[in-house]
C-alpha cells in the first residue's frame, strides 16, 4: 500500500520541486483545484521531471523528432543541397521526421516467413530498455544548484549508465539473428566485431575519469567539473577523444557505420525490417546517440554547468546540459559527411590499437594526476 | 606518359589530411556552395535549343513522311486525317527526344518545345495525335521563379529570377532547297501511277487517252517530299532542284 | 495488371480512422527504393544529387526494399530482370507507389521491339509513367509530386493537351508508302574486304604472317590502315592464335564475334586480337573462320576455344555462345546462359530469329508495341555447381544484386570463406537490351541514337566510336571546325563519365559528400552539353560527317569559362575525398592488378594504364585532333583501386586542358561548315546546321561491303565498332561492340580474389562499372 | 547505285498502253482469263516481277488477292507476259557452237557448267552477280545472289531441282541492285519471260547481261511434288540429291534411295509445262543440259556473243575440259515437246 500522503510531503520538501521563475507565474493562474495543483507538483517533482521532462522522455522525444532533421539539413548544406523542405515549406520542412514517423506507424509491417516471429518482433522494443534507462542517471542541474536534477541518484551511477550501455549490441545481435537473412548475418558478425573493438577502450576511458574524479556518482562528478578548467576534456582529453571515438563506432557513426553500411550489407541487422518496426531502429540509433552524447557531457563537458539564467530557474543548469548534448551529437552527425567507412578489419585493428592506446595513455594520465595531486 | 605514383602519407601528414577534411566540411558548413534547383517552385531555364515535347503546324506538313522513316524508336507514326492526308502522331510512351524528326521535317511544321517535366497517370494517355499537337498544352506548374546556370571562369552560380520561364520558344524555319520530282527515265515507266497514288499534294497527275497515258508532275505543287522517288518500282523518278 | 491491384494502394490509404494523418504521413514521406535497372538512373541520381535534391520533397532514397514504399523504376526491364522487379515489389510495405520513368520501361522506347526487355506495366501495378530517354530530374520531380497528389485524392495527368480539329475538306485516299529499309537479298559478306592504304609497316606485317604461318591459313588481307585479316580453318586456329602470341607478342584479345551467314548455310567466327608492344598498339588482327551452321543431331555448332591461351576472349565467347548457339570448346562457361534470361528465345543473333517490324502508319486497332509476356516464375538461381562447391569447401554464398545499393544492375554470385572473397561469379545481363540485334534492323543513320544509349554517362563517345567507323567506311573527311567541337564534347563526356564513376565510387566506400561534390560538377557538364546539344545526357548529336549543327561563340564560352570553374570545386573534393585518409586507407594496396594479370583478363582503357601498360588510343591511333593538341596520356604501376582512381583523376585534369585549349582553337576558326559536303551531296547548304534534310541526307546511308572496325578511347578504355556491310543494304548486316565495361568485368573477379568482402565495393567502385555499357 | 549520271528530268511524259482483249475488265482480270485460267501459264512469275501491286502465287497458281481493290490497271503484266500473246516455238535454235564441257572448279551435274559460266562472267566483270535457285531444308527452292565465287561454297546450289524458282522477281530485285549487271539461270520459260521483260523495259535490257537457259521437260510444284515425294517414302531431312536417269526419278537419302518411272509423276507435272514446247531454251545466250554429251559433261549451246566471250575466257584459264557434242542426241526430246503444241487451245 502506498503511502500518498509521505508521497505528497516527499514531493513538496525543500528544494524537491522543479522551480522556473518564469512560468511559476504562470501556475499561479492556475484554478485552484487540489487535484490539478497535485499533479503539477508531482510532474515538477524533481525525480519525476527528469524521467519524464528533461532529461528523459519529453527531451528525448522532441529531439528524436527533430535531431534527425538537423542531422539532414547538416549534412545536406555541406553536400551543397537543402534537405528536407517542402513539407510545411513555412516551417522549413522542420517537421519531415514527423511525416516519417506517422508514415511509419501507419505502415504493413512485414515479418518474412524465415524470421524468428517472437524475437522479431521484441527486440526493436526491447533495445529500447537499455537505451532509456542510463538517462535516469544523468544529472542535469548545475554544480550552483542547491539540489541536484537528476531521477535517480546513485554513487554508482556511471557504472550501471555503462553496463547498460553495453547491453545495445546484445539487442542488435538479437535483430539480426531474428531476421534470418544473409545480409542480416553479416551485418551482425560485424557488429560483434565492432562491439569488440570499442568496448574495451571505452570502458577504459570511463575508468580514467572516474579515477580523475574519485567518485562516480552523477551529481559528484558535475559539482567537480564545476569551473571550465575543471571540466573532464581539459584535464583530460585523451579519454575524451577516446570516448568520443568510441561513441562514433558504439553508435555505427561514419567512419565505423560498418554494421550497417548500406552499400555493403543493406543496413545490417535492420534489414528485414519494415513499417514501425524499422521506425523503432531507426529512432534507437538515434537514442543511443542521446545518451551517449549525454554521458560525453557528463564526463567530460560539465554537465550542466554554465552560466546561470535566471528566468530559467532549475532550468537552466538543464538548457546548458541540453545544448552541449546537441553539440556533442552534432559532431557525431556531421562525421557522416566527412568521411568514408572503414573496413572491419581496420575498425577492428584501430579499436585494438590507437584507440586502445589512447585510452591507456588517458587512465595513466588520470592515475598520475590523481596520485600527484595535480587535481586542483 | 605521365606517371601518376600512388601517395605515401606519415602521421603527421595524415592528421593535416584529417583536418582539411573536417576544415572544408566546416566552411562548406558555413558558406555551403549550395546549386540546388528546388523544382517545383523553381524551374531551370532550359536552352532553346532544348529537346523536349514536340509541336506541329498543320500548314507546314507536305506529309513526306520522314519523321516517321526516321524515328529510331518507331514512336512517330502517321496518321490519316480528315482530308486524307497524313500527319504524324507522336507516342510518348516510345519517344527518346533525340528529335531526329524535327531534322528531317523541311518544312519546320515540326518544332520543339521546353516541356519536359509530364506524368501520365495511364499509358494510354501517352498517344499524342495530330489534333492535340497543334496548340501548346498545358501542364501543371508550380513554379514562380526562374533559374539559370552562369558559369563564370571562378565557379557555377545560380541566378535566381522572379518570372515564369516560357517554354515554348520561336523557332527559324530551316533553311529552303525548293525541290521537284522528275521523270528522267521515261521509256521505263510502266504507267502504274503509284506515284500518283503517293502524291499527297496532288501534284502528279496522268490521263489516259487513245492507249496513251500521259503523266504530268505540276512542279508548282509538287512540294518535294520524294515520296513518289521512293514508291517508284523502276526508279523513274528523281528529285532535282527547281 | 488487374484495375483492383493498381488502386489497391489508395484503398488502403482511405481506410481507418486515421486517415487524414496516415495520407499526410505517406505523402511527405515517400522512400524510394533504390532500384537503378537501367541508364534513366544517371539521371534519377542527378534528381537526388545537390543538382535538384529530392530529399526536399520527403523523399529519401532508400536501399532496401522492406524500408521504401515507392519504386521509380528507372528505365528498361529486361526479362531477366522483371522477376526481380516483382520479387522487390512484393517485399515492399503497403501501401506502395510505382513509378516508371523513361521510354523504355512504358512501350520500350528506342529497344521497343527489343527480344530481351518487359513492360514493367506487365509485371507491376504502375501509378505514373514518365516520358523521355533519359526523363529529365525535373520530370521525375513531377512524378514524385504526382504521386502525393495521388495520395491527396487527386489522380491526374499534369499535361493537358488541347484538341484542334484538322483540316477536312474533300477527302482524297493515299498510298501509304513503303518501309525505307532496304535489305539486300542473300548478300555476300566479307570480313576481309582488302582496301589499298599507305601502310609500309602493315605491309611487313603481312610478309611475316605468311612466313611465319606457312600453311596454316587460308588468305591474310589488309583490310585498312592497321587492319589485318586472317582466315583459317577452326582445326588450325589454336595454332595460328599460338604462332602469332609466340612470335608477335600478341597478348590480347579485343573481339570475339560471330556473324551468322544464313544463307550460306554457315558461321564466320572473328577473333580481333592486338598486343601493348609499342609498334603493336593501333594494330588489329583479324583471326576468322568459317563454320558450318548445321549439324548433326541437335548439338551447336563446335568450335575450339582461345581462351586456353588468351583469357581476355573468355566472357566474349560465352556471350556468343548465348547469342548463337556456338560451343567453344575448352570454355568452362557453355553449358550455362550468361547474358540472357532462361525464359529469353534461344539463339536470338541468328538471323532466323526475326524482331518485329515497324510501322509507319497509326491505325486504329494496331498495337503500339508488340505485347511481350513477362517472365512468369520469380527465380533467379545459383548454379548448382557453385553451391556444391562452396557446401564442399565450407564457404558461405552471397548473392550481391540485382537489387542491391551497391551492387548496379547486376548480380555477383560471391563464395565467402569467413570474411575473406574466395571467388566472385559475374552474372550480367540484366541490362542486356540486345543492341546488337536492334542494330541489324534499323538505318545506319538509327543506330546512332541507339549505340549512345548503352552508355548514357559517356554518351558522347559511345556515339563518336559509332560514327567514326561509318566514317572511315566511307571515307569521309570531317571538317576541322567539327572535329575540334567532336573533340571537346568527347572529352566533357570524359569528364563527366569519370565524375559519375568518381561519384559512385564515393558512394561505394560510404562517402555520400563525395558523390554529391562530384554530382555538381556533372551537373555543370550537362549545362555545357544541354547548350550545345539541346539535350543533357543523350544528345545524337554527332552524325557521319560531322555534327548536327555549329555551336555558338557563347556555349563555347561557357565551355571555357566551366574548364576554370571546374578547379575550385574539384579542389573541395579532393579535400574532402581523395585526400581523406579514410578513403586511402580503404583502396590503397587493395585489389591489386599486376600488369601480366592485367593483360591477360584483358582490361582496358584507364585501368590498363595504371597497371603500367602505355595504352591510349588517343596516342596510339589519334583521331579527331588529339594529335594537334597538347597533353599527355597517363600511367601508374600501383594497379590498386588507389592507382587506378588516381590515374583516372590525373586523366581528367589532361581533359580539362584538352577542352580548354580546343575552345579556344575553335574560336579562332570561321563559323558553319560543320558537316562533310561528301556526305551532304546535293544539300550543301545546310553545313552548318542539318535541320530539315536529315533523313534525306542520311536516310539512305550505305556502307561499302566489308567489315569496319574503329577503336576510340572511350572514358572507361577502349571501345570497339566493328560494323559489318553487305555494300547493298542501307542497314548493318551485323554491328559488333565491344564496350570497355564488359572487358572491366573480367578485371573485377580478379582483382577482389582474396580480398576482403568490403573491399569487394572498392574494387568494383575503382574500375568504372556501368551495366548498362557492359551489358548493351 | 546512281547507274546514269543526274540528268534533269522532264515533268511530263507519255506511256503506251497495251490493248485490251476484254475492255471492261482490269489487266490483271484479262492476264487471268488469257493465260492462268486457260492453264496456258508457264509460272515463270514475269507479271509478278513487274507488278507494283501484287501478283503473287496462291496454291501453285498465280493469283493476285484483292486484285480489285489493289490493282493499279497500269497493264505491266499483260506486257512482260510471255504467253499473253503465245507463239510456241521449238527445235534447236541458232546457235555458234555446240560443245560439251566439264567444270573443273565446280562439282555436280548440268550445275557445275551453269555454275562455271556465272562465276566466269562475274570474273570477268561482264555482271557483278549472278542469279541461282537453291533449296532450303525442305528442299523447297530459294533464290540466291551470287556475288563472289566464295559464296558458292553451299552445297544446296548445286543440283537439279525440278520445282519451280522465283527467279524474276528476284530479278527485278537485281536489277535494282547491280551496278555492272546481273547474270541469270532459267527454264525456258524463264528465259523467254526475261526476254519480253527486255523487249517492254530498256532497264532490263542494259542490266541483265548473261542468260544461260537450261534443258528442261517439265517441272513440278513444290506442294505437289513434295506430297508425292513424302508419299513414295522420302524423307526430307535426309535427302542428299534427286535424279532423273533412265526414265528414273532417283531420290538418294542418307539411309537408302527411293526410285519410280518417271511416268508416275506425269500427273502432277504442272499445267503451263503441258503448253511448253521450248525444250533448248531458245531465246537465251547459252542454254546447258546433259543431254547430248558424255557422262560428266553438260552439253552448252552458245547463241551469242557474250556466251562464247565467257567460254573463251573459261578455255583461256582452263577452269573446264571441252568435248564434243552430238545435237543428234537431243532431237528425241526436242520432238517429245513439240508434240505438246497439240494441248495449247487456239
Amino acid at each position: 500500500m502506498i503511502d500518498i500522503n509521505s508521497i505528497i510531503s516527499e514531493m513538496t520538501t525543500e528544494g524537491s520541486q522543479v522551480i522556473i521563475p518564469l512560468i511559476q507565474q504562470m501556475l499561479g493562474l492556475l484554478p485552484d483545484i487540489p487535484m490539478i495543483k497535485l499533479m503539477v507538483s508531482f510532474i515538477l517533482w524533481k525525480p519525476i521531471f527528469a524521467a519524464l521532462i528533461c532529461p528523459g522522455f519529453s527531451t528525448l522525444g522532441i529531439l528524436l523528432l527533430f535531431f534527425p532533421w538537423i542531422e539532414r539539413k547538416l549534412c545536406a548544406r555541406i553536400q551543397w543541397r537543402v534537405g528536407p523542405r517542402e513539407v510545411v515549406r513555412w516551417l522549413g520542412g522542420i517537421i519531415q521526421l514527423l511525416a516519417d514517423t506517422l508514415k511509419f506507424i501507419f505502415q504493413e509491417v512485414i515479418i518474412h516467413k524465415d524470421a524468428h516471429k517472437f524475437y522479431f518482433l521484441q527486440f526493436p522494443l526491447l533495445t529500447f530498455i537499455p537505451a532509456l534507462l542510463p538517462i535516469l542517471f544523468v544529472n542535469i542541474a548545475s554544480a550552483d544548484a542547491e539540489y541536484p536534477l537528476v531521477a535517480i541518484q546513485s554513487p554508482y551511477a556511471i557504472q550501471i549508465m555503462l553496463a547498460l550501455i553495453c547491453l545495445f549490441p546484445v539487442f542488435i545481435l538479437g535483430m539480426g539473428w531474428a531476421s534470418n537473412s544473409r545480409y542480416a548475418f553479416i551485418g551482425t558478425v560485424r557488429e560483434a566485431f565492432m562491439y569488440f573493438a570499442y568496448e574495451v577502450p571505452f570502458i577504459i576511458a570511463v575508468l580514467a575519469m572516474i579515477i580523475l574524479f574519485g567518485t562516480s556518482g552523477s551529481v559528484a562528478i558535475t559539482e567537480w567539473q564545476s569551473t571550465w578548467w575543471r571540466w573532464g576534456i581539459i584535464c583530460n582529453p585523451f579519454a575524451a577523444l577516446a570516448f568520443f571515438i568510441g561513441s562514433a563506432m558504439a553508435t555505427s557513426r561514419l567512419p565505423f557505420e560498418i554494421p550497417e553500411a548500406d552499400q555493403e550489407v543493406a543496413f545490417g541487422p535492420f534489414v528485414e525490417y519494415s513499417g514501425i518496426g524499422f521506425g523503432l531502429v531507426y529512432i534507437v540509433c538515434y537514442e543511443k546517440m542521446y545518451v551517449l552524447s549525454a554521458l560525453m557531457t557528463m564526463l567530460f563537458l560539465g554537465g550542466g554547468n554554465g552560466p546561470y539564467i535566471a528566468p530559467l530557474g532549475d532550468l537552466s543548469g538543464a538548457v546548458w546540459f541540453l545544448l552541449k548534448t546537441i553539440i556533442v551529437m552534432t559532431t557525431l552527425a556531421i562525421l557522416r559527411p566527412i568521411y568514408p567507412r572503414y573496413r572491419l578489419d581496420q575498425g577492428l585493428g584501430m579499436g585494438w590499437s590507437a584507440i586502445l592506446f589512447l585510452a591507456l595513455i588517458a587512465l595513466v594520465l588520470s592515475i598520475i594526476m590523481r596520485s600527484v595531486g595535480m587535481v586542483l | 606518359m605521365k606517371k601518376v605514383a600512388v601517395p605515401e602519407y606519415r602521421v603527421g601528414e595524415k592528421v593535416k589530411l584529417h583536418a582539411r577534411a573536417i576544415g572544408t566540411a566546416m566552411v562548406e558548413s558555413v558558406y555551403p556552395k549550395t546549386v540546388t534547383t528546388q523544382y517545383p517552385r523553381e524551374r531551370k531555364k532550359m536552352p532553346d535549343n532544348f529537346r523536349g515535347y514536340i509541336l506541329f503546324e498543320v500548314d507546314k506538313c507536305i506529309s513526306c513522311f520522314q519523321c516517321a522513316f526516321v524515328c529510331p524508336a518507331n514512336a512517330v507514326r502517321a496518321k490519316e486525317a480528315p482530308n486524307g492526308r497524313y500527319y504524324p502522331t507522336i507516342d510518348y510512351a516510345k519517344c527518346i527526344f533525340c528529335h531526329f524528326c524535327i531534322d528531317s521535317c523541311s518544312g519546320g511544321a515540326l518544332k520543339t518545345t521546353k516541356i519536359h517535366d509530364v506524368a501520365y497517370k495511364d499509358m494510354d494517355e501517352m498517344l499524342t495525335l495530330t489534333e492535340e499537337m497543334i496548340e501548346p498544352p498545358e501542364i501543371i506548374r508550380e513554379d514562380k521563379k526562374s533559374v539559370e546556370y552562369l558559369i563564370d571562369e571562378k565557379d557555377l552560380h545560380l541566378k535566381r529570377v522572379r518570372e515564369v520561364d516560357t517554354l515554348f520558344v520561336a523557332v527559324t524555319p530551316p533553311v529552303e532547297i525548293p525541290m521537284v520530282s522528275q521523270c528522267i527515265d521515261r521509256a521505263n515507266c510502266i504507267g502504274c501511277r503509284v506515284c500518283e497514288e503517293v502524291c499527297e499534294s496532288g501534284a502528279i497527275s496522268s490521263s489516259a487517252e487513245n492507249g496513251v497515258l500521259k503523266m504530268k508532275i505540276d512542279t508548282d505543287k509538287c512540294t518535294g517530299c520524294g515520296l513518289c522517288v521512293k514508291e517508284c518500282s523502276m526508279q523513274i523518278l528523281r528529285l532535282v532542284r527547281k | 495488371m488487374e484495375e483492383g491491384e493498381k488502386n489497391r494502394n489508395i484503398r488502403i490509404l482511405h481506410s481507418g480512422v486515421f486517415t487524414p494523418l496516415r495520407r499526410w504521413g505517406t505523402k511527405w514521406s515517400l522512400w524510394p527504393c533504390h532500384f537503378v535497372t537501367s541508364c534513366c538512373g544517371v539521371e534519377l541520381a542527378h534528381a537526388f544529387a545537390c543538382g535538384f535534391d529530392g530529399e526536399r520533397l520527403g523523399t529519401l532514397n532508400m536501399g532496401i526494399a522492406r524500408q521504401a514504399n515507392f519504386i521509380i523504376v528507372e528505365g528498361t526491364i529486361t526479362r531477366k530482370m522483371a522477376p526481380a522487379l516483382r520479387i522487390v515489389w512484393e517485399q515492399m510495405p503497403d501501401p506502395k507507389f510505382v513509378n516508371v520513368i523513361g521510354a523504355c520501361g512504358q512501350r520500350g522506347g528506342i529497344f521497343w521491339n527489343s527480344y530481351n526487355i518487359v513492360h514493367p506495366s506487365d509485371v507491376v501495378p504502375v501509378d505514373f509513367f514518365i516520358p523521355g530517354c533519359p526523363i529529365t530530374p525535373e520530370g521525375l520531380l513531377r512524378g514524385v509530386r504526382a504521386v502525393q497528389e495521388k495520395i491527396e485524392g487527386r489522380d491526374r495527368t499534369t499535361i493537358e493537351f488541347k484538341h484542334v480539329d484538322l483540316p477536312s475538306v474533300e477527302k482524297e485516299e493515299h498510298r501509304v508508302p513503303t518501309t525505307p529499309k532496304i535489305f539486300a537479298p542473300t548478300p555476300a559478306i566479307r570480313v576481309d574486304v582488302p582496301r589499298e592504304v599507305d601502310w609500309d609497316f602493315g605491309k611487313e606485317v603481312v610478309n611475316n604472317l605468311k612466313a611465319q604461318l606457312g600453311g596454316l591459313y587460308n588468305s591474310i588481307a589488309i583490310t585498312d590502315k592497321n587492319r589485318i585479316a586472317i582466315k583459317t580453318t577452326p582445326e588450325n586456329l589454336m595454332e595460328v592464335a599460338r604462332k602469332l602470341s609466340d612470335s608477335m607478342g600478341i597478348d590480347h584479345v579485343k573481339n570475339v564475334n560471330v556473324i551468322d551467314v544464313a544463307h550460306e548455310r554457315k558461321f564466320i567466327v572473328e577473333y580481333m586480337v592486338s598486343g601493348y608492344s609499342k609498334e603493336l598498339m593501333p594494330v588489329i588482327i583479324t583471326i576468322f573462320t568459317e563454320i558450318g551452321r548445321e549439324t548433326e543431331a541437335e548439338a551447336e555448332p563446335g568450335f575450339p576455344s582461345l581462351t586456353p591461351l588468351w583469357e581476355s576472349a573468355n566472357y566474349s565467347e560465352r556471350e556468343m555462345h548465348d547469342f548463337f548457339g556456338v560451343s567453344f570448346e575448352g570454355n568452362k562457361g557453355m553449358n550455362e546462359k550468361f547474358l540472357l534470361a532462361p525464359d529469353t528465345p534461344e539463339y536470338p543473333l541468328r538471323k532466323d530469329f526475326k524482331v518485329e517490324e515497324e510501322l509507319y502508319v497509326l491505325e486504329e486497332g494496331v498495337p503500339l508495341a508488340p505485347t511481350i509476356k513477362p517472365p512468369e516464375e520469380l527465380t533467379m538461381p545459383v548454379s548448382e555447381e557453385t553451391l556444391d562447391e562452396a557446401e564442399k569447401n565450407d564457404e558461405m554464398v552471397a548473392c550481391i544484386g540485382p537489387h542491391h545499393p551497391g551492387s548496379g544492375h547486376l548480380r555477383w554470385i560471391m563464395r565467402l570463406k569467413g570474411d575473406v572473397i574466395v571467388e566472385v561469379n559475374p552474372d550480367p545481363g540484366y541490362v542486356h537490351r540486345s543492341m546488337e540485334k536492334l542494330a541489324e534492323n534499323r538505318l545506319y543513320i538509327q543506330n546512332v541514337p541507339l549505340f549512345e544509349r548503352a552508355n548514357i554517362s559517356d554518351p558522347i563517345n559511345m556515339n563518336l566510336g559509332y560514327v567514326r567507323a561509318i566514317e572511315n567506311a566511307l571515307g569521309v573527311e570531317v571538317p576541322e571546325r567539327a572535329k575540334y567541337l567532336r573533340t571537346i564534347m568527347a572529352e566533357l563526356s570524359r569528364i563527366g563519365a569519370f565524375f559519375y564513376d568518381a561519384g559512385i565510387f564515393s558512394l561505394f566506400t560510404g562517402h555520400s559528400t563525395g558523390f554529391m561534390y562530384v554530382w555538381a560538377i556533372r551537373e555543370m557538364i550537362l549545362e555545357a552539353i544541354v547548350r550545345m546539344t539541346g539535350s543533357r545526357c543523350t544528345p545524337s548529336f554527332i552524325i557521319p560527317g560531322g555534327i548536327r549543327r555549329d555551336i555558338s561563340d557563347d556555349v563555347l564560352e561557357l565551355t571555357r569559362n566551366f574548364t576554370f570553374a571546374i578547379d575550385t570545386r574539384l579542389r573541395k573534393f579532393e579535400d574532402i575525398f581523395v585526400t581523406n585518409p579514410v578513403f586511402i586507407a580503404r583502396t590503397k594496396g587493395v585489389g591489386v592488378l599486376t600488369r601480366e594479370d592485367a593483360i591477360r583478363c584483358g582490361i582496358v582503357g584507364p585501368f590498363l594504364r595504371a597497371s603500367g601498360v602505355e595504352y591510349d588510343i588517343r596516342k596510339a591511333e589519334p583521331y579527331e585532333v588529339y594529335d594537334q593538341l597538347d597533353w599527355e596520356a597517363t600511367t601508374g604501376d600501383a594497379g590498386d583501386c588507389l592507382g587506378r582512381f588516381l590515374g583516372r583523376l590525373e586523366e581528367i585534369k589532361q581533359s580539362v586542358g584538352i577542352v580548354r585549349q580546343a575552345v579556344d582553337a575553335v574560336k579562332g576558326m570561321p563559323r558553319g561548315n560543320v558537316i562533310s559536303e561528301e556526305i551532304l551531296g546535293e544539300y550543301k547548304e545546310v553545313s552548318d546546321d542539318i535541320r530539315g534534310y536529315f533523313f534525306r541526307v542520311y536516310g539512305n546511308l550505305v556502307l561499302p561491303k566489308g567489315e569496319w572496325t574503329s577503336i576510340t578511347e572511350a572514358s572507361r578504355g577502349t571501345l570497339l565498332y566493328s560494323i559489318i556491310s553487305d555494300g547493298e543494304s542501307n542497314v548493318p548486316y551485323r554491328v559488333r561492340v565491344v564496350t570497355p565495361c564488359w572487358m572491366n568485368l573480367r578485371g573485377i573477379i580478379e582483382a577482389s580474389k582474396g580480398e576482403r568482402v568490403a573491399d569487394f565495393w572498392t574494387v568494383y567502385g575503382s574500375f568504372g562499372y556501368f551495366p548498362p555499357e557492359a551489358d548493351r | 547505285m546512281e547507274m546514269a549520271a543526274i540528268a534533269i528530268g522532264e515533268s511530263e511524259w507519255e506511256v503506251a498502253v497495251p490493248d485490251k482483249p476484254l475492255k471492261d475488265k482490269l489487266y490483271f482480270e484479262n492476264l487471268k482469263s488469257v493465260v492462268i485460267d486457260t492453264n496456258l501459264c508457264s509460272r515463270c512469275l514475269t507479271c509478278a516481277a513487274i507488278c507494283p501491286g501484287g501478283i503473287t502465287v496462291v496454291e501453285n497458281k498465280v493469283d493476285f488477292p484483292d486484285y480489285e481493290d489493289k490493282c493499279l490497271d497500269c497493264g505491266a503484266c499483260v506486257r512482260v507476259c510471255p504467253r499473253f500473246v503465245y507463239e510456241p516455238k521449238s527445235g534447236l535454235g541458232s546457235y555458234i557452237d555446240f560443245i560439251a564441257g566439264r567444270s573443273k572448279r565446280f562439282a555436280g551435274q548440268d550445275g557445275a557448267m551453269v555454275t562455271e559460266l556465272i562465276v566466269s562472267a562475274i570474273e570477268m566483270g561482264m555482271i557483278d552477280r549472278g542469279l541461282f535457285a537453291g533449296r532450303d531444308e525442305k528442299w523447297a527452292t530459294e533464290m540466291f545472289h551470287v556475288r563472289e565465287p566464295e559464296q558458292l561454297a553451299i552445297t544446296t546450289l548445286g543440283g537439279t531441282k525440278y520445282t519451280f524458282a522465283d527467279v524474276l522477281p528476284e530479278l527485278k530485285k537485281a536489277v535494282m541492285f547491280t551496278k555492272r549487271g546481273v547474270g541469270v539461270v532459267g527454264t525456258p520459260c524463264i528465259v523467254s519471260g526475261i526476254r519480253k521483260l527486255q523487249q517492254e523495259f530498256p532497264l532490263f535490257r542494259e542490266r541483265v547481261k548473261l542468260v544461260v537457259g537450261l534443258f528442261c521437260t517439265e517441272n513440278f510444284h513444290y506442294g505437289d511434288i513434295s506430297k508425292f515425294l513424302q508419299e513414295k517414302g522420302v524423307d526430307f531431312d535426309k535427302l542428299i540429291k534427286t535424279d532423273i536417269t533412265k526414265g528414273k526419278f532417283i531420290a538418294t537419302m542418307t539411309d537408302g534411295e527411293v526410285k519410280f518411272k518417271v511416268k508416275e509423276v506425269e500427273e502432277i507435272v504442272a499445267s503451263g509445262c503441258n503448253v511448253c514446247t521450248d525444250f533448248t531454251a531458245l531465246k537465251s545466250d547459252a542454254s546447258v543440259g546433259s543431254v547430248g554429251s558424255a557422262a560428266g559433261f553438260s552439253t552448252m549451246i552458245v547463241r551469242e556473243e557474250n556466251a562464247k566471250e565467257i567460254i573463251g575466257y573459261i578455255k583461256e584459264k582452263g577452269y573446264a575440259d571441252f568435248d564434243e557434242a552430238t545435237p543428234e542426241e537431243l532431237d528425241y526430246l526436242i520432238n517429245l515437246k513439240k508434240g505438246r503444241e497439240k494441248n495449247i487451245k487456239k
